[in-house]
């Protein structure tokens, strides 16, 4: 029997980071041989600690760091082999918020240039065409469309986060990988967004790996979840069991050091 | 040492001691007199070593030197010089006629390429010395040559014993480089090298051995010390001067004179015009034979070029005048021929100071079938006359004077370009390819004697500028100069030579081979309290008599 | 190795180019009436300038073989000995100006960042306006004015007249104030352009985030200046302190000449206008090896400023 | 608010400085050939109001002068008669825009001169002089600049975003390129050259080849610039959604290295007006008697001019407006 | 006595290009007591980060303060010299800013930007320096701090530049820590550890803490007491269980609604996500004159389009601001 092939499939992958401090010093395992597999449509929570080697993972996945060895499977295609020209489809069908998106925003552009921007590059519209949509995206992420003119440096963090998870968006992209894109963001911020990628995945089928911190959130958007402990996936599993039955013991530490949330004792009436 | 045969000088008694500082524009790039070229070179060389026979440059005659007396026999074509004896180099090793025997070998060794080598070819053979004795040598040439003794000037007797083996291995043109220890050298002049420090100062010393001495009988030279500093700047050399730093300047520019000149009394320095020189700059046309192929637009204009009219037109309408002040702020002297008012002995008295006339010049265009449209001028063809002027970009009186021309000419109706370029350009273009019109430069004779402008003036020369490689003179009058030029080489009679002289400056101002422009003067300084300074307008201007110089007591310095 | 490469590809593009340019050595000595031109010819012959372009480049790297540098026409000797005590006063004026003039411009610069607009940016702004406005040759002129009429320095040359004869101490302050006047002219030249590129450079990067953070923490400013800005703005700069090495040698050419500095500077106009073409070939060649050094130096100084430039992958 | 208006006024300053170049011929009140013999070096002519007798004039007036002596730049007002300065006279014929002229702003009766920056050695009034110069020398500044800067950017970018052997191809031809003799190229450009090419002309083809030379400096500078610039993490970021190399450059990399050309262009522009001070010393600058701010400038450098004539410095005091206005512009731009 | 920081009528505009000044912070006071933690919780934009920038006095030069006073320790320091300022920064208030990765410099490897916190305030050798910025660096969570010392900021994952933020903000024991998002991208051990460390130091040193955040767990957790911001103007005030617990603005109550709750693994997964605040977050250069929320609140009375309601102080010690509970 046929099943339908996975989205991504990687397997083996490390990326080592020359070592500081010191010629001898150890080389940086960043990542220590991971293995992946990643539905379509599905919603994979990546959570660990810090330093563990979650961004790397997005960004060797995204094609924007090179891994050391490994092999990463996108859509049937191995990832690794390709080069140049051969790699700008997949990268329109792969796209990931980094992490720290403030830096990732040019300081010399303008909101909807840069939100605009990989419509420009995956010639998309006409110039006005391309603006009318980057306002849109604006907009659906809470953005003012008045703030258009605006460079990144002169929005607070939120907005340039909420930028940058425009741009993503402008794409439409199979696979969307956010890196702590809701950090900063306040919760009826967080919902909006979260709503707005539910809403997506239901019309266009997109895949999406989480990679986040905020426990809470994840169960709520995820179906499942890989936990990484020191360049390792050691625990996997859908939400509801590894909410209820950690078995890592990193899984465990993480879950109970969530502080308790208090909640309003009548939630106010809609 | 009493026994030797010393020269007394007729001049001022001096003081022995002191330094002299002389600033050089470029660096002597070698001491060995056999291969030096260059001025700077020249002028220390000159002050190591000594002649047979010297020209006075102030006299502008010639002198006994290291020859006590010359005879010549009837004919013109044998010499003999009675050498002085006793005399010692530098180094103390005597002299006798070895070395000058030596001294000419070397200068007519082919392997040397020696710049001095052409002028020892008398009659197409070179020039035979023979000892007699010790001190004795006889020279014979070919065919007669007028003032043959001034052959002798500059042409430094060399040691000998420090050389030899050098010239015979052939390696003579490699000898005595800057960097030569002071030990291996030694000459017959009033100095010796003491020091050198590349690219900054060359220092020399008094020769203990020196050849003359004063009317007091007290030894010659009396300066302690000559220093000769790089600076390599004309400015630069200028506001050193007037800083106190050196004490000699000469090849001052006009202006520079001017400047320095205001300050003369509070400076404690004297400036000095000797009046013009031998430096004749000139306008020439291009009339070299020509591939017409490759220089067409060129040897179309030569039509005109040649037209002994229209060069008498453009003389005419210059404004010598105009240049004489503004170039060289009044201090230079408007040219009617190629011989300077400088050179008294041999310049023609009775040709007429070239006068400005622009209706002269009209007359003449219009004679030679010249017209104007549009205040244009044409030639018979109806083709607009207009021309390029080449000169050396890198001195600003030529390239003021050609503006000038320019300027002139445009009243003319006579379109010019200037095209200053830089020196090595201009001289490919007026030595190799002739691809240029019309060039402006300056000549300055070595000496005043004819003999030195020959190769300027006999159609065949190598510096018979404006029509090189002529292989028969293209023009009676250029026939009949060639004809004078020769005879005067071989009339020994000195009247007949200057009216032979003459006439061919009067064929150069009526035919113009060469338009004469101006001369400028010789410009020097000293500082205060240096006896014995006399400036001469023959090279070296102010150092010829560095053995007699010396400082008077009130001299503030040194 | 790319080294070497370099100096075979300069030389070779060098004698091509000597080979366009128009005359050679010997043309002057066709203006003296007294030297035939076989005289000429054979001089020609003996230097070997009648002979095609191969062989005479094949016979100055046999020469740069026995480390003589080829042969000057001019002196009649090997270039080698001619260079180097020339190029060792080169470098002492040289790298002393140069370093001044970073020494300088480095601060000013810095400082002159911070004060946009207000008195100082305006006096800055004129004085350097100005210094670029003077022709080189006017500057050092003019400074020479200057010593002449208050007489604080030396107008010329290296040492003082008696300079053999003074102890080492004094031998050493004799030149250094010797230097003064030539460095002050150089560092004039220099430092007017050096210091609009520091400046514009540590504006831009007063900008950046971390400078704020920087502040925010107590920084004094003077080490947020130098510390945090200058180093974020340290990328022109390093790739124009590498070309500065290597204009070294051009630099000072007119400054020797005018100042009478016993430099290659004379030496190289003179042997340049007289087409003495080995002798040019000489400083050419050093001041390839120093662009070479300088740039290899800002190439790791680029990296060590900017650890995010990297020199492998991709 | 005061960025823009300084480049405001820059842009206003540049704007008249190149204007007054242009209409050189119309404000120029000679010819800039026009030589006056009897008035080498004539100071600067002072405009009167009040005559020799304490009159008033509400037209200004100058008064004609005769030299003192021989060439010393000494001279004496000749009182006797005032020549006031009239406005829109004919004079010597130019062209403007290709339509030919006469009429000039201001001028005097003849004999008397209104040299109003005094007058060169041969007695040619310095201000028209300067203004005919300007139109070749901010010309020339202007189009070294862009070649160098134009050849230097395209290669140093290129250097800077591939690396690796195109960097040091690209690289080690820059040392090259700084390393070699040009000086001879550019003589053996000007002896290719026809000599009867106008001045101008002339200068302004090695002006072009000096630009093309020139492009190894900024090269090496937008390099530097350019491989720090490429890790930035939003270009990181821009690749990510598949921007090609190109894209990366326009967008990204080159506005990085705006303001580092700006600075430079702004260092160029005097840096190769003065350039030709040098050249013409070597016989490669606008040849005479063609004005350029060059050429005027390498009178200066004559010991004599430099002490004696304070007027001849005008052509390096024009330039510091120049110079100023071109930094506040590239100041400008760079803060937009 | 007066409290350690007193911000009294601060109100701060930004005028960017030509159009209206834009209000970003709007006549809003607050204290912070000796060894307080005070909450700070408000929408994104609504003028958190620049209330923290003016109270330092590092606001951007399109930034400028309009009005009002801050005094620390009863000086005004909107008065103080440049000196004044910087000796008082980083050593007695230091700062944690929102995002790390703009806040290090990238051409320095981090350890010295530590270092150099301590050396600026402290006249310690450079050697003492290093060893307290090495420390410093392991409090904060780094098992091995030599690495991190000597790493530049790209090499540090975004959670371990946020530490050395923290690190530089901790290194000379301030009286008063702004932090402004201090945690947003640690994971929950590294997050319990450091709240574990601040509180220590705040019951050692008695520091108080301005702690912006979103993250409710971690405020009730350590704050005293909790402010809410909306468009410039704190809208309530109070302490954490009476803020979470009890939300009186509608603001407060929308956003508290927002809270994702714990995973329910049965309902359907659309259901599972909270709902957000109706319409979009006013535009700072138009406010509204009235209450800045009314386009957006559930309960508008007839006077919010009118005027902008008072500040209401209720019988539990709570402030608030919004006209049903008077204005
Ligand atoms: N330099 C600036 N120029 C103009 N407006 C600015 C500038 N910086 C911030 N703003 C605006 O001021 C308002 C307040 O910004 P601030 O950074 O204080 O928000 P914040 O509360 O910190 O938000 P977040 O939680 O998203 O970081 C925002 O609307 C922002 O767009
Ligand atoms: N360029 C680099 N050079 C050296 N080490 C690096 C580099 N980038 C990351 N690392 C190291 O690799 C490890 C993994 O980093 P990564 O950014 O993937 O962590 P993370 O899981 O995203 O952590 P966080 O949750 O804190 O963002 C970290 O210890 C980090 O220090
Ligand atoms: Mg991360
Ligand atoms: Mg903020």
């Amino acid at each position: 029997m046929e099943a339908e092939p996975p989205l991504v499939r990687v397997s083996g992958l490390t990326k080592r980071y020359p070592g500081r401090g010191g010629r001898r010093a150890p080389a940086v395992e960043a990542l220590a041989g991971i293995d992946l597999t990643l539905t379509r449509g599905s919603d994979l929570a990546l959570v660990g600690q810090s330093g563990s080697g979650k961004s790397t993972l997005a960004r060797c996945l995204a094609r924007l760091e090179e891994p050391t060895s490994g092999q990463i499977w996108f859509d049937g295609t191995d990832l690794l082999s390709l080069r140049g020209r051969r790699l700008l489809p997949f990268r329109e069908r792969i796209q990931l918020i980094l992490q720290d998106s403030a830096t990732a925003l040019d300081p010399r552009l303008r909101a909807a240039e840069i939100v605009s921007e990989p419509l420009e590059v995956l010639g998309r519209g006409d110039r006005r065409e391309r603006r009318r949509r980057a306002l849109e995206l604006m907009e659906t992420v809470g953005l003012p469309a008045a703030w258009a003119e605006r460079r990144p440096l002169e929005l607070s963090g939120g907005q340039r986060q909420r930028l940058a998870i425009a741009r993503a968006l402008a794409v439409k992209p199979q696979l969307l990988i956010l890196d702590e894109a809701f950090a900063g963001l306040d919760a009826s911020i967080q919902a909006q967004i979260a709503s707005l990628l539910r809403d997506l995945q239901g019309r266009h089928g997109l895949t999406y790996l989480y990679v986040s911190h905020d426990l809470v959130l994840m169960g709520l958007l995820a179906d499942e979840v890989a936990i990484m402990f020191e360049g390792r996936i050691v625990e996997q599993g859908a939400v509801a069991r590894i909410f209820t039955d950690p078995r890592h013991p990193h899984t465990r530490a993480l879950l109970a050091a969530v502080p308790s949330r208090p909640t309003p004792a009548a939630p106010p009436p809609p | 040492p009493s026994s030797a045969d010393l020269l007394r000088s007729e001049h001022e008694v001096g003081r022995a001691g002191g330094r002299l500082v002389f600033a050089l524009r470029s660096e002597p790039k070698t001491l060995n007199p056999v291969t030096a070229v260059d001025i700077p070179s020249k002028d220390v060389i000159g002050r190591l070593t000594a002649d047979l026979v010297h020209i006075d440059r102030q006299t502008q005659r010639t002198a006994p030197a290291l020859a006590k007396s010359w005879r010549v026999s009837p004919d013109g074509r044998h010499y003999t010089l009675e050498l002085r004896r006793g005399l010692r180099f530098s180094d103390g090793h005597p002299f006798d006629a070895d070395d000058v025997v030596f001294s000419f070998q070397c200068y007519l060794d082919e392997r040397n390429g020696s710049p001095q080598r052409d002028l020892l070819i008398v009659g197409g053979k070179p020039v035979v010395v023979r000892k007699l004795d010790a001190y004795r040598v006889a020279f014979d040439l070919e065919e007669p040559y007028a003032a043959a003794e001034r052959l002798f000037d500059a042409n430094a007797i060399l040691p000998r014993h420090l050389l030899e083996k050098a010239q015979q291995e052939g390696r003579l043109p490699q000898a005595w480089g800057l960097g030569t220890p002071p030990a291996e050298m030694a000459g017959l002049g009033p100095f010796r090298l003491k020091s050198y420090v590349p690219g900054d100062r060359l220092v020399l010393e008094r020769n203990p051995h020196y050849w003359k001495v004063d009317r007091a009988g007290r030894p010659l030279p009396y300066l302690d010390e000559i220093m000769f500093l790089l600076v390599p700047s004309e400015d630069a050399q200028v506001i050193r001067f007037k800083a106190g730093e050196t004490d000699l300047i000469s090849r001052l520019s006009a202006a520079n004179f001017t400047v320095l000149a205001r300050d003369q009394v509070a400076g404690r320095y004297r400036l000095e015009d000797l009046g013009p020189g031998l430096e004749y700059s000139f306008l020439f046309f291009n009339l070299n034979t020509l591939d017409a192929g490759k220089l067409a637009a060129v040897s179309r204009k030569q039509s005109w070029f040649s037209r002994t009219e229209f060069r008498q037109a453009v003389s005419a309408a210059l404004d010598r005048q105009g240049m004489a002040r503004l170039v060289y702020q009044g201090r230079g002297t408007p040219l009617a021929t190629h011989v300077t008012p400088g050179n008294k002995l041999w310049m023609n008295g009775t040709l007429p100071p070239p006068a400005r006339s622009l209706s002269g010049a009209r007359d003449r265009l219009g004679r030679a079938g010249f017209s104007w449209k549009d205040g244009t001028l044409q030639d018979g063809a109806g083709e607009a006359v207009e021309f390029t002027i080449i000169t050396n970009a890198s001195n600003a009186s030529r390239v003021q004077m050609a503006s000038i021309i320019q300027d002139d000419l445009r009243e003319l109706g006579l379109r010019v370009q200037v095209v200053p370029l830089e020196n090595r350009a201009l001289l490919d273009r007026v030595f190799h390819s002739h691809d240029y019109e019309a060039a402006l430069m300056a000549l300055t004779s070595e000496d005043v004697d004819p003999n030195s402008e020959m190769n300027v003036w006999i159609s065949s020369g190598p510096t018979h500028l404006w029509h090189l490689g002529e292989s028969r003179p293209a023009t009676p009058w250029e026939d009949e100069i060639d004809g004078l030029m020769h005879r005067q080489l071989v009339t020994l009679d000195a009247r007949e030579r200057k009216r032979l002289y003459d006439r061919v400056q009067a064929l150069v101002a009526e035919n113009l081979p060469l338009i004469p422009l101006i001369s400028p003067n010789v410009l020097v300084g000293a500082r205060e309290g240096l006896g014995n300074f006399r400036p001469a307008i023959l090279d070296p201007y102010v150092l010829w008599n560095a053995d007699e110089l010396f400082w008077l007591p009130s001299a503030d310095r040194r | 190795m790319h080294g070497l490469l370099l100096l075979a590809g300069v030389s070779l593009l060098s004698f091509v180019l000597v080979e366009l340019a128009p005359g050679d050595y010997f043309a002057e000595m066709r203006l003296d009436p007294r030297i035939s031109e076989a005289t000429v010819h054979a001089l020609r012959a003996r230097y070997g300038l009648d002979r095609p372009l191969p062989e005479r480049y094949g016979r100055w790297l046999a020469s740069l073989a026995k480390g003589e540098l080829g042969y000057s026409f001019a002196y009649g000797q090997p270039v080698g000995p001619l260079l180097w005590p020339r190029l060792r006063n080169t470098l002492l004026l040289t790298v002393t100006a140069t370093a001044l003039a970073w020494l300088l411009a480095v601060p000013l610069g810095t400082w002159w960042a911070t004060r946009r607009r207000g008195p100082a940016d305006a006096a800055l702004t004129g004085l350097t306006a100005m210094l670029l406005a003077l022709p080189d040759l006017v500057l050092v002129l003019g400074l020479l004015l200057l010593a002449v009429r208050t007489g604080w320095f030396p107008t010329g040359g290296m040492v003082s007249l008696g300079h053999e004869q003074m102890p080492w101490g004094a031998r050493v302050k004799d030149v250094a104030f010797h230097l003064v006047l030539p460095v002050a002219a150089l560092v004039l030249g220099i430092v007017p352009a050096l210091v609009r590129y520091v400046r514009a450079s540590v504006a831009d990067a007063l900008g950046a985030p971390f400078v704020r953070a920087a502040r925010a923490h107590g920084i004094p400013e003077r080490r947020v200046l130098f510390r945090h800005a200058l180093p974020a703005a340290a990328n022109p700069l390093v790739s124009l302190f590498g070309l500065s090495l290597a204009g070294l040698l051009s630099m000072s050419l007119l400054v020797e000449v005018v100042m009478s500095w016993p430099g290659l500077g004379p030496l190289f106009l003179e042997a340049i206008l007289a087409r003495d073409f080995h002798l040019v070939l000489g400083p050419v060649l050093a001041s390839t090896f120093l662009l070479l050094g300088g740039n290899l130096l800002a190439d790791l100084l680029l990296a060590a400023t900017d650890p995010r430039i990297r020199t492998e992958e991709r | 608010m005061s960025a823009r208006v300084g480049r405001v006024a820059a842009l206003a300053l540049l704007a008249a400085v190149h204007l007054a170049a242009l209409g050189a011929g119309f404000l120029a009140p000679y010819a800039p050939t026009a030589q006056n013999r009897t008035l080498p070096y004539a100071p600067p002519a002072p405009l009167r109001f009040v005559d020799a007798e304490g009159v008033f004039h509400l037209r200004p007036f100058v008064y004609a002068v005769t030299e003192q002596g021989s060439v010393t730049g000494a001279y004496a007002e000749d009182r006797r008669r005032a020549y006031p300065v009239r406005f829109l006279v004919p004079g010597a014929p130019y062209r403007f825009a290709g339509l030919p002229g006469h009429v000039h702003l201001f001028g005097v009766d003849e004999p008397a001169r209104i040299f109003l920056l005094g007058a060169d050695g041969f007695g040619r009034d310095q201000l028209s002089r300067l203004l005919h110069g300007a139109q070749i020398s901010l010309f020339a500044g202007l189009m070294a600049t862009v070649l160098s800067l134009g050849v230097g950017w395209l290669l140093g970018t290129v250097s800077g975003f591939y690396g690796r052997g195109v960097d040091a191809v690209i690289m080690r031809s820059a040392e090259l390129f700084l390393a070699l003799p040009w000086l001879y190229l550019l003589f053996a450009v000007r002896a290719m050259l026809p000599l009867s090419i106008p001045p101008a002309r002339a200068f302004l083809l090695l002006v072009l080849v000096i630009g093309l030379v020139d492009w190894a400096r900024p090269a090496r500078l937008v390099r530097g610039v350019v491989l720090t610039a490429r890790e930035r993490s939003y270009v990181l970021a821009a690749r990510g959604f598949g921007a090609s190399d190109l894209y990366l450059i326009r967008r990204h990399i080159s506005p990085q290295t705006a303001g580092l050309l700006l600075t430079q262009a702004a260092l160029l522009v005097p840096q190769y007006i003065l350039a030709e001070v040098t050249l013409s010393f070597l016989g490669l600058g606008v040849s005479e008697p063609v004005p350029s701010w060059g050429n005027m400038l390498a009178d200066l450098q004559h010991y004599h001019v430099l002490a004696s004539y304070w007027w001849m410095w005008a052509p390096g005091l024009a330039l510091v407006p120049v110079i100023l206005a071109y930094y506040a512009l590239s100041e400008a731009l760079s803060t937009r | 006595m007066p409290a350690l920081l007193e911000v009294r009528d601060l109100t701060v505009h930004y005028t960017s290009g030509n159009g209206a000044p834009a209000v970003a912070v709007d006549e809003l006071s607050l204290d912070v007591e000796e060894g307080e933690v005070v909450g700070l919780l408000g929408e994104s934009g609504c003028g958190k980060t620049t209330l923290l920038l003016a109270i330092l006095g590092l606001l951007p030069e399109s930034a400028h303060v309009v009005k009002g006073s801050i005094r620390f320790r009863g000086r005004e320091l909107r008065t103080l010299s440049g000196a004044e300022l910087r000796g008082l920064r980083g050593a007695e208030v230091s700062i944690i800013f929102q995002e790390p990765a703009l806040a290090l410099n990238p051409v320095r490897r981090v350890g010295p930007q530590v270092a150099e916190v301590v050396r600026a305030h402290r006249r310690w050798s450079r050697r003492r320096c290093r060893e307290e910025a090495l420390s410093m660096l392991a409090e904060v969570g780094f098992t091995a701090p030599e690495r991190v010392h000597d790493s530049y900021p790209h090499e540090l994952s975004g959670g371990e530049r946020q530490r050395v933020v923290i690190a530089q903000a901790l290194a000379c024991r301030p009286a008063l820590i702004l932090a402004d998002e201090p945690t947003a991208s640690l994971d929950s051990t590294t997050q319990a550890e450091l709240r574990a460390l601040l509180g220590a130091l705040q019951s050692r040193f008695g520091l108080a803490l301005l702690l912006v955040s979103h993250d409710l767990g971690a405020l009730a957790a350590l704050a005293h007491r909790v402010l809410v911001m909306y468009a410039g103007r704190l809208v309530e005030a109070g302490g954490p269980t009476q803020v979470f617990g009890d939300p009186l603005h509608p603001y407060s109550r929308g956003l508290l609604r927002a809270l994702p709750r714990a995973p329910d693994p049965a309902g359907s997964r659309e259901q599972r996500i909270p709902p957000p605040i109706p319409g979009m977050s006013p535009d700072p250069a138009h406010l509204p004159p009235g209450c800045a929320f009314e386009p957006r609140c559930p309960d508008r009375l007839p006077p919010c389009v009118e005027r902008p309601p008072q500040e209401t102080r209720l019988a539990d010690g709570r402030h608030v601001r919004c006209f049903k509970y008077g204005g």
